[in-house]
C-alpha cells in the first residue's frame, strides 16, 4: 500500500498504513469495488456517477487506511461530502430531500468525530489512533455508532438506501456502513455491553424486516441485522472476536452487494419494488433466482458459502457468553424465515394476474457482476483457509464437522419451516407493515428549523428596539465590569 | 466672573432649544429649534476662546444644515397639504 | 467616585447626549432621528471644546504678550468632527427622501406595516 | 525611506478622484482604469509585504515626530490585514466590472474611497486618524449597499447607517476621553499609558471601544443592521462588506482594547469576547436557519464566521491569535466565492421561491459555490476546516473545551442550511434555461475557489507566516 | 408606550456612568501641561509652519493628513447624494423669489463671495481656513438656488463644473502633499519640503499652507453645493 507522510500543521499525518485490524477491510473493499461499480456503471450508463463512486472508494480505502486521527477525520468528511453528492447526482430519481436527510445525519456524526479527535489530539499532543483518552471517547462512539447505524441511530438506512436507486445503493452499502464498524473495532472494542448491543441490533433488525413490503427496505434491515452481528463479534471477550467480526464483515460485503444487485434487477425489470405485487418470476429470470439463492443461503449461513464459515467463527468467538449465541440463533432463524418468504414471494409463487407477464431475464451486463459476487461467495465457502488463514490468521477446528454443520443447518431448518405455518399472519403483518421510528428524523430537521425561525423573529426585531438592546448591553457591560 | 455666568445661561438654552427640538411633535418647529441651538452652541465656543471652530459651527451647524432638513421636510410631505 | 465635578459644561454634555439619544430611540419619524443624531454629535462637539479650555486662556492665535492659549489640538478635532457631522446628516437626510420615495412616509411604524 | 505606506492609501484616492474627470470624457476607458488601478494596488501591497524584512516601520506624516504629528505604524498585524484587504478589493473590484452597468461612475468613486479607507484603518497609529478613516469607510459603504435603489435596498442603507452612525459616536467619545485623560493621540503612547486612567474613566473607554468596535464586527447583540444590508446590496458588495469590511473591524477590537489592556481588564476583555463568540456563533448559525432568502443565510453566516473568529481572540493564547487571523483569512476566501457565484447563477430575487432549481442553470457556478459551501461549513478537504481545527485545538488547549463543542455544534448547524441551500438550488423538477457568464467573472470566482482548496493544503505554511506575526504581537 | 419608559431608565444609568467616567478627567490646564503635542505646538507652532493661527497649523500641518482623509469624506458624502439620487439632470423650474429678494440677492452675492475668499486665504492669520471659507461659499450657492431657483443655478454654475471643481481640488491636495516627496521629505511635509515660510503674520506666510487652504475651499464648497443641488432637484427616478 502507498505510504507516504504529509506534514499539516506541525502534525505527520501517515497514510496507507495497513495492519492487522485494516487488511480484512481493504481486501473486502477492493474485491467488492469492481463487480459493484460494473453493476452501477451498466444500471445507469451516467459518467460522472461513475466517477464519483471511484473517488468515494478512493476515500473510504484512505479512512480504513489511515494511520492517524487527522487523515482519518479527513477522509471519512470526504466520505459523507461524497456520498451526499453521489445521491443529489442520483438521476434514477427526483427527490432531493432524501440526500438531504442522508447529509445531516453524516454531519452530525462529522461533528461529533472532529470534536472528539480535537479533544483526543490536544490532550495527549499526537495523532495516533491508540490511546483513547476518556474525555474524547464519548463523541467518537457517537460517530462510530451513527456510521455503522446502531439501534438508536439505525433509521438513515432503511430511510436512504430503501429509496435511492439501485446502482448506487450497491456503492454506497459496500463502504458506508463498514467504515462505521471499522470505527468501531479501531476506537472501542472494548466497550462494555458492545456484544450485547450487536445482539439486539440483530434481532430487532430482522423483526422489522420481516414488516416490510419494499424489497430494498427489507434487504436493509437485514445490512443493519448484519452489522449488529459484526459488532456483537467486536464485542467478544475472546481474542479472535474481532478477527471473527472482519471475518464476517468480508463475507457480509459480499452477499450484501449481491443481493442488492438482485434487487436491482427485478426493480429494473419490474419497476416497482413492492414484493406483494410479484411473484412467478423463476421462470422469466432463472439466472437471477440462482444469484438470489446463493445471496440468501449465504447470509442465512448455509454450508458451503462463505456465511457459513464467519458465522461458526462468530459463534466460536462467543462460546463465553450463552445469552449472546442464544439472540444471534434467534436472528438466523428469523434471518432465514425472511429469506425463504422472499424468495418464495418474488420467485416461487404462482401469481397469475401479477404484471411480471413482460419481464424478461436481466441483461447480461447485469448478471455478469451477479454470477461473480455468487462465485467469490461460493468459492470463499469451499476453500475457507483462503478467508481464515490470508486474511485474518485465525486458528480454528475444522469448520467441516458434524457438529458445527448441524450447529448451522437447524435454525435454516427451522425457518424455512416456520414460514407456511406463519403466513397468514406474515402476510398480514407484510400489507400492514411495520413502521420504524421513520418520523423521528423528519420531527428534528423541521424542530432545529423552528427554533431558527423563533430566533430570526427574536434578533431581527423593529429598529428602535435593536438600538435599545445595544445600549441596554453597553449599560450592562460598564456597569458589570469588576 | 461675568463671562462664566454668561456660559451658564447659554448652557442652559441650550439645554433648553435640545429638549424642545426632541419633544415637539412638528418636525418643521424642530429644525428650527435645532437652528437655534447651532447658533447658541456657536456662542458658546467663542466664549471658550475658540472662534474657529465657532465660525465654522456657526456657517455648517446654523446654515448649512437648517437648509438640508428644511429641503428634505418640503421633499417628504406630499404636496397637497402644503402651498 | 464623583471627585470635584469640574464645571456644569459637563453635565450640559451628558445632558445633551441623552436627550439626543432618547430623540432617537422613541422618535419614530426618521428625521427627529436626524436631529437627535445632530444633538449627540453636537454634545461631543462641546466636551471637545471644553477639554482645550480652562479659564483664563486666550484663543490660539499667537500674538505677543500673551502666555497661555486654549489648547489648538482638540479644537482642530472638533473642526473635522463638525464637518464629518455634517457630510453624514447630509447623507442620512439623502436616504430619508430616498425612503419616503419609495415608502411614501417617513414615519418608521408605516414603513414596517408596508414592508409587511 | 521607502513611501510605500502612505502610497497605498493615495493610490486609491487617486483613482477615486479621477474616475469623474475620466467619466466626463467617456464611459469606454472604464475598464482599463480600473484594471490598471487593481494591477498598481496589488504591486504596491506586493512590494509592502515581501519588500522589507519582518518588523515595525513607521512613516512620519509631515515628518513631524510621532508625539506631535500623525504616524503610520507597519508591523505583522497590519501586513496581514492589507493582504486580506488588497485580495478581497481587488476581486471584488474585477468582479463589479462584469457585474455593475458602466454608467455608475459614483460606484467606482466610492469604492475607491472605501478601499482607501480600509488601507488607512490598517495603517495608521494615530487614534483620531483611525476615527476618521472609520468615517471613511462607513461613508462610503452606505450608498454601496444602496446602490440598487429599490424599497428593500434603500431601508436597508438607513438601518446600515443608523446603526453605523451610532457606532462611530461611540467610538468618537471614547477618543475625545482618551485625549482629555492622556493629552495625547499616538496609539503606541496610548497602550503604554492607558492603565495609568483612573478606574471608572477606563472602564468607560473600554466599554465604549468593545460596542463601538462591536456594532461593525456584527457580534450578536450588536448584529441586527448585517442581514438587511448584505442581503439586499449587489454581489460585488456583499462579498465586499462580508469578506473584507467586517475584518477591518476585527483588526481594531485587537489593536486598541485587546492590545492597549494590561492584567484584569485584559482578563475581563477576554471573558467578555469570548462568551460573545459563542453566543454568536450559535446565534448566527440559528438565525441562518431560519431565513427564507439565500443572500440573507450567508448573511446570517457570516455573523456566525465572525463569532468564531472573535472566538479565538477570547480565547488569548498565541494558537487563538493564529486561527484567528487564519479564519479570517478563509471566510474572505469563502463568502467572497459564495456570494461571486451566487450573483452568476441568481441575478435578481433571491427569495427560496424564485431560486428554485437556478443552480442547475450556471454548472461551474454551482460546483464553485459547492465549493465554498462545503469550506464555509468546515468539512475537512477545505480551508475551513483548517482554521476550524486550530481554534478547537486552541480552545480545548485553553483549558475550555466546552467551546471547541460550541465549534462543532455550529458546523452541525451550518451543514443543515447549507444543505438546504443546496435541496434548492439543485432542484430537478423546475426548468431552467443556462445562464452564460463572462470569462472576467468566471475567473474571479475561480480565483475564489482556489483560494478555499489553498487554504486546506497550503494550511501549513500559511500558519507558519501567521505564527511569526502572532509571536510578534503578543 | 413601555419603549420610552424602559428608554428613560437604560439612559438615565446611561448617563450616571457617563459622568462618573467624566468626573474623573484631569482639568484641562493639568492636561496641557505635561502634555508633549500641545507644549510643542504651543512653543514652537509659528517658527515650524509659519502660521500665526495655531489652530490652522495643527489642520494643515501637524495633521495634515486627517485633513485629507476629512476632505475624502466630503467628497465620499457628495458622490453618496448623487449616487441616491441618480436621474439624468432635471432642474426643478421654479420661478424662485419675488424680484426685490433677486435685486438684493445680486448686490449681496458679490460681496458674501469675497469674505468666503478672504476666509479662505487668511486661514492662517485670523480665525478662519478652507473649510469655514468652502462652505460660506457653498451657502452662496444655495442662496442662489433658493432666490432664483434651480434653473438659474443649473444653468449658472451646472454639475459638470462642480464636479470638476470637487475633483481638482482633491487632486490639488495630494498633488501638494506629493511635493514633499518629491522633495525628499515625507508626504504632507510643509516647511521641511522647501516652501518658504514667509514672515509669520503676512500673507504670504505658512508656507504651503494657503494653497491647502484654497485646494480645500473649492472642495468642500463644489461638494457641498453638490449635495444640495442633487437634494433640491425634483426626483424623476
Amino acid at each position: 500500500m502507498v505510504s507516504f507522510s504529509f506534514d499539516f500543521m506541525g502534525y505527520p499525518l501517515l497514510l496507507g498504513q495497513v495492519d492487522g485490524l485494516s487488511m480484512p477491510f481493504v481486501v473486502a473493499f477492493s474485491v467488492i469495488i469492481v463487480p459493484a461499480l460494473w453493476y452501477s456503471f451498466a444500471y445507469h450508463r451516467h459518467r460522472n456517477q461513475s466517477i464519483v463512486s471511484v473517488l468515494f472508494f478512493l476515500c473510504s480505502l484512505g479512512t480504513v487506511t489511515a494511520g492517524d486521527l487527522l487523515s482519518f477525520l479527513v477522509f471519512w468528511e470526504g466520505m459523507m461530502i461524497l456520498s451526499a453528492i453521489l445521491i443529489a447526482v442520483d438521476t434514477g430519481r427526483r427527490d432531493l430531500r432524501i440526500g438531504y436527510r442522508y447529509l445531516v445525519v453524516h454531519v452530525i456524526a462529522g461533528a461529533s468525530l472532529f470534536l472528539g479527535v480535537i479533544i483526543q489530539v490536544s490532550s495527549t499532543n499526537s495523532l495516533d489512533l491508540a490511546g483513547l483518552v476518556p474525555a474524547a471517547l464519548p463523541f467518537l462512539i457517537l460517530a462510530g455508532v451513527i456510521k455503522a447505524a446502531l439501534i438508536p441511530f439505525h433509521f438513515w438506512v432503511p430511510d436512504a438506501y430503501g429509496q435511492i436507486s439501485p446502482g448506487i445503493a450497491v456503492i454506497l452499502t459496500a463502504f458506508t456502513t463498514k467504515v462505521g464498524v471499522y470505527a468501531i473495532a479501531r476506537f472501542f472494542p472494548s466497550l462494555s455491553g458492545l456484544a450485547l448491543l450487536g445482539a439486539t441490533v440483530a434481532v430487532f433488525a430482522v423483526v422489522m424486516a420481516l414488516g416490510q413490503r419494499h424489497l430494498r427496505r427489507v434487504l436493509s434491515y437485514h445490512l443493519i441485522g448484519q452489522i449488529g452481528y459484526m459488532v456483537a463479534g467486536i464485542g467478544a471477550l475472546s481474542d479472535i472476536g474481532v478477527a471473527a467480526a472482519s471475518l464476517h464483515m468480508f463475507s457480509g460485503v459480499m452477499y450484501k452487494g449481491l443481493l442488492f444487485m438482485v434487487a436491482g434487477s427485478v426493480l429494473y425489470q419490474m419497476k416497482t419494488d413492492d414484493v406483494g405485487h410479484m411473484g412467478g418470476l423463476i421462470r422469466k429470470m432463472p439466472l437471477t433466482f440462482v444469484a438470489a439463492l446463493v445471496g440468501a443461503a449465504s447470509i442465512s449461513g448455509l454450508p458451503p458459502f462463505n456465511g457459513y464459515i464467519s458465522k461458526t467463527a462468530l459463534k466460536i468467538a462467543l462460546q463465553g457468553d450463552p445469552v449472546i449465541s442464544l439472540l444471534l440463533t434467534v436472528a438466523a432463524v428469523l434471518t432465514a424465515m425472511s429469506f425463504a418468504k422472499l424468495l418464495w414471494d418474488i420467485f416461487l409463487r404462482e401469481k397469475p394476474q401479477c404484471e411480471g407477464g413482460e419481464a424478461r431475464e436481466s441483461p447480461a451486463v447485469l448478471l455478469i457482476p451477479m454470477l461473480v459476487l455468487a462465485g467469490i461467495c461460493l468459492g470463499t465457502g469451499i476453500h475457507y483457509p483462503l478467508l481464515t488463514d490470508a486474511l485474518v490468521e485465525i486458528s480454528i477446528p475444522p469448520i467441516y464437522s458434524v457438529g458445527s454443520l448441524w450447529e448451522s443447518l437447524y435454525p435454516v431448518l427451522l425457518g424455512v419451516v416456520l414460514v407456511p405455518i406463519t403466513a397468514i399472519k406474515l402476510r398480514h403483518l407484510a400489507r400492514r407493515g411495520l413502521h420504524d421510528l421513520d418520523f423521528v428524523f423528519p420531527r428534528l430537521i423541521e424542530g432545529f428549523t423552528q427554533v431558527g425561525r423563533v430566533t430570526r423573529n427574536t434578533l431581527e426585531g423593529h429598529l428602535q428596539t435593536q438600538l435599545l438592546i445595544v445600549t441596554a448591553f453597553l449599560v450592562f457591560l460598564i456597569w458589570m465590569w469588576p | 466672573m461675568h463671562e462664566s455666568m454668561l456660559t451658564g445661561i447659554l448652557l442652559v438654552f441650550l439645554l433648553v432649544t435640545a429638549v424642545f427640538a426632541v419633544a415637539t411633535r412638528y418636525v418643521l418647529h424642530a429644525v428650527l429649534s435645532l437652528s437655534i441651538f447651532g447658533i447658541l452652541l456657536s456662542v458658546l465656543f467663542v466664549m471658550y476662546q475658540a472662534p474657529d471652530v465657532a465660525m465654522a459651527e456657526a456657517v455648517v451647524g446654523a446654515g448649512l444644515m437648517t437648509a438640508l432638513f428644511v429641503v428634505t421636510i418640503s421633499k417628504t410631505t406630499n404636496r397637497d397639504d402644503s402651498a | 467616585m464623583w471627585g470635584e465635578i469640574v464645571d456644569f459644561a459637563y453635565w450640559v454634555v451628558v445632558g445633551l447626549f441623552l436627550i439626543g439619544f432618547f430623540g432617537v430611540l422613541t422618535d419614530t419619524n426618521l428625521i427627529k432621528i436626524a436631529i437627535g443624531l445632530n444633538i449627540m454629535e453636537a454634545s461631543l462637539l462641546l466636551l471637545l471644546v471644553r477639554l482645550a479650555f480652562s479659564p483664563g486662556d486666550s484663543p490660539p492665535i499667537v500674538s505677543e504678550g500673551i502666555l497661555n492659549y486654549a489648547d489648538p489640538v482638540p479644537q482642530a478635532l472638533t473642526l473635522t468632527a463638525i464637518v464629518i457631522g455634517a457630510s453624514t446628516t447630509a447623507l442620512l437626510l439623502s436616504f430619508i427622501i430616498k425612503t419616503y420615495k419609495y415608502y411614501g412616509s417617513v414615519d418608521l411604524k408605516e414603513i414596517r406595516r408596508m414592508e409587511r | 525611506m521607502s513611501h510605500l505606506p502612505v502610497m497605498i492609501i493615495i493610490w486609491p484616492l487617486i483613482f477615486a478622484f479621477l474616475t469623474p474627470l475620466v467619466d466626463m470624457v467617456s464611459l469606454r476607458y472604464r475598464k482599463h482604469v480600473v484594471i490598471t488601478f487593481v494591477v498598481g494596488q496589488l504591486v504596491l501591497v506586493g512590494l509592502l509585504i515581501f519588500g522589507d524584512s519582518g518588523g515595525t516601520t513607521y512613516y512620519p506624516l509631515g515628518g513631524w515626530a510621532p508625539e506631535i504629528g500623525i504616524v503610520m505604524v507597519v508591523d505583522g498585524l497590519s501586513r496581514i490585514f492589507i493582504m486580506l484587504i488588497a485580495v478581497g478589493t481587488s476581486l471584488a473590484m474585477l468582479y463589479s466590472l462584469a457585474d455593475i452597468p458602466d454608467k455608475e461612475s459614483k460606484y467606482y468613486v466610492l469604492f475607491g474611497i472605501l478601499i482607501a479607507g480600509m488601507f488607512g484603518l490598517v495603517l495608521t497609529g494615530d487614534l483620531f486618524n483611525l476615527y476618521v478613516f472609520i468615517e471613511l469607510t462607513s461613508l462610503a459603504s452606505f450608498p454601496l449597499v444602496a446602490i440598487q435603489r429599490e424599497g428593500p435596498a434603500v431601508r436597508a442603507g438607513l438601518r446600515y447607517m443608523i446603526f453605523t452612525v451610532l457606532s462611530s459616536l461611540m467610538v468618537l467619545l471614547s477618543i475625545i476621553l482618551v485625549y482629555g485623560a492622556l493629552g495625547t493621540l499616538n496609539m503606541e503612547e496610548i497602550g503604554r499609558q492607558l492603565v495609568s486612567i483612573p478606574h471608572e474613566l477606563r472602564v468607560l473607554i473600554l466599554a465604549l471601544w468593545i460596542v463601538g468596535l462591536g456594532l461593525k464586527v456584527a457580534v450578536i447583540p450588536l448584529h441586527s443592521w448585517l442581514p438587511p444590508a448584505h442581503a439586499e446590496a449587489k454581489s460585488p458588495v456583499s462579498a465586499l462588506l462580508s469578506g473584507v469590511l467586517i475584518k477591518t473591524g476585527l483588526y481594531m477590537i485587537i489593536r486598541l482594547p485587546l492590545l492597549m489592556s494590561q492584567g484584569k481588564d485584559e482578563m475581563m476583555i477576554q471573558f467578555i469576547l469570548i462568551n460573545i463568540a459563542a453566543v454568536t456563533i450559535i446565534g448566527g448559525h440559528l438565525l441562518a436557519l431560519g431565513q427564507r432568502d439565500v443572500k440573507r443565510v450567508l448573511a446570517c453566516s457570516s455573523i456566525a464566521h465572525m463569532g468564531y473568529i472573535v472566538l479565538g481572540l477570547g480565547i488569548g493564547s498565541l494558537l487563538g491569535l493564529v486561527g484567528t487571523l487564519f479564519h479570517a483569512l478563509n471566510h474572505m476566501a469563502m463568502k467572497s466565492g459564495a456570494f461571486f457565484s451566487l450573483g452568476q447563477m441568481v441575478k435578481d430575487h433571491y427569495d427560496f421561491d424564485s431560486v428554485q432549481g437556478k443552480g442547475r442553470g450556471a454548472p461551474w457556478m454551482a460546483a464553485v459555490f459547492l465549493i465554498c459551501c462545503i469550506s464555509l461549513i468546515g468539512l475537512p478537504p477545505l480551508g475551513g476546516f483548517a482554521s476550524k481545527w486550530i481554534l478547537g485545538m486552541a480552545a480545548v488547549e485553553a483549558g475550555q473545551p466546552i467551546y471547541a463543542g460550541v465549534i462543532a455544534l455550529g458546523t452541525f448547524l451550518s451543514g443543515l442550511y447549507y444543505a438546504n441551500i443546496f435541496r434548492i438550488l439543485l432542484n430537478p423538477d423546475v426548468s431552467v434555461e443556462s445562464v452564460k457568464t463572462r470569462w472576467l467573472s468566471a475567473g474571479v470566482v475561480g480565483v475564489t475557489g482556489f483560494l478555499c482548496v489553498v487554504g486546506f493544503f497550503a494550511a501549513t505554511w500559511i500558519t507558519d507566516l501567521i505564527k511569526i506575526v502572532a509571536i510578534g504581537i503578543l | 408606550m413601555i419603549r420610552k419608559s424602559v428608554a428613560l431608565v437604560i439612559l438615565a444609568i446611561l448617563g450616571l456612568l457617563v459622568m462618573g467616567g467624566l468626573a474623573e478627567l484631569p482639568l484641562p490646564a493639568e492636561r496641557m501641561s505635561e502634555s508633549v503635542t500641545s507644549r510643542h505646538i504651543l512653543s514652537e507652532g509659528v517658527s515650524d509652519t509659519g502660521a500665526v493661527n495655531l489652530v490652522t497649523a495643527v489642520l494643515f500641518d501637524y495633521r495634515g493628513f486627517d485633513t485629507l482623509g476629512e476632505a475624502t469624506v466630503i467628497f465620499a458624502a457628495a458622490a453618496g447624494v448623487v449616487l441616491l439620487f441618480f436621474r439624468h439632470d432635471l432642474p426643478t423650474s421654479r420661478l424662485g423669489l419675488s424680484s426685490l429678494a433677486k435685486r438684493s440677492i445680486m448686490v449681496l452675492a458679490p460681496f458674501v463671495f469675497v469674505t468666503g475668499l478672504y476666509i479662505v486665504m487668511f486661514g492662517h492669520v485670523t480665525p478662519g481656513g478652507g473649510f469655514q471659507g468652502g462652505v460660506v461659499w457653498a451657502t452662496l450657492t444655495i442662496l442662489l438656488c433658493i432666490v432664483y431657483g434651480t434653473a438659474f443655478e443649473w444653468r449658472f454654475i451646472n454639475t459638470r463644473t462642480k464636479t470638476l471643481l470637487e475633483s481638482l481640488g482633491a487632486i490639488a491636495f495630494i498633488l501638494l502633499g506629493l511635493v514633499g516627496i518629491y522633495r525628499g521629505d515625507f508626504f504632507l511635509s510643509n516647511i521641511a519640503a522647501g516652501f518658504r515660510a514667509g514672515v509669520p503674520g503676512e500673507l504670504t506666510s505658512g508656507g504651503a499652507i494657503p494653497l491647502l487652504n484654497l485646494a480645500i475651499g473649492l472642495k468642500v464648497a463644489a461638494g457641498l453645493a453638490l449635495i444640495f443641488y442633487n437634494m433640491v432637484k425634483k426626483d424623476v427616478g
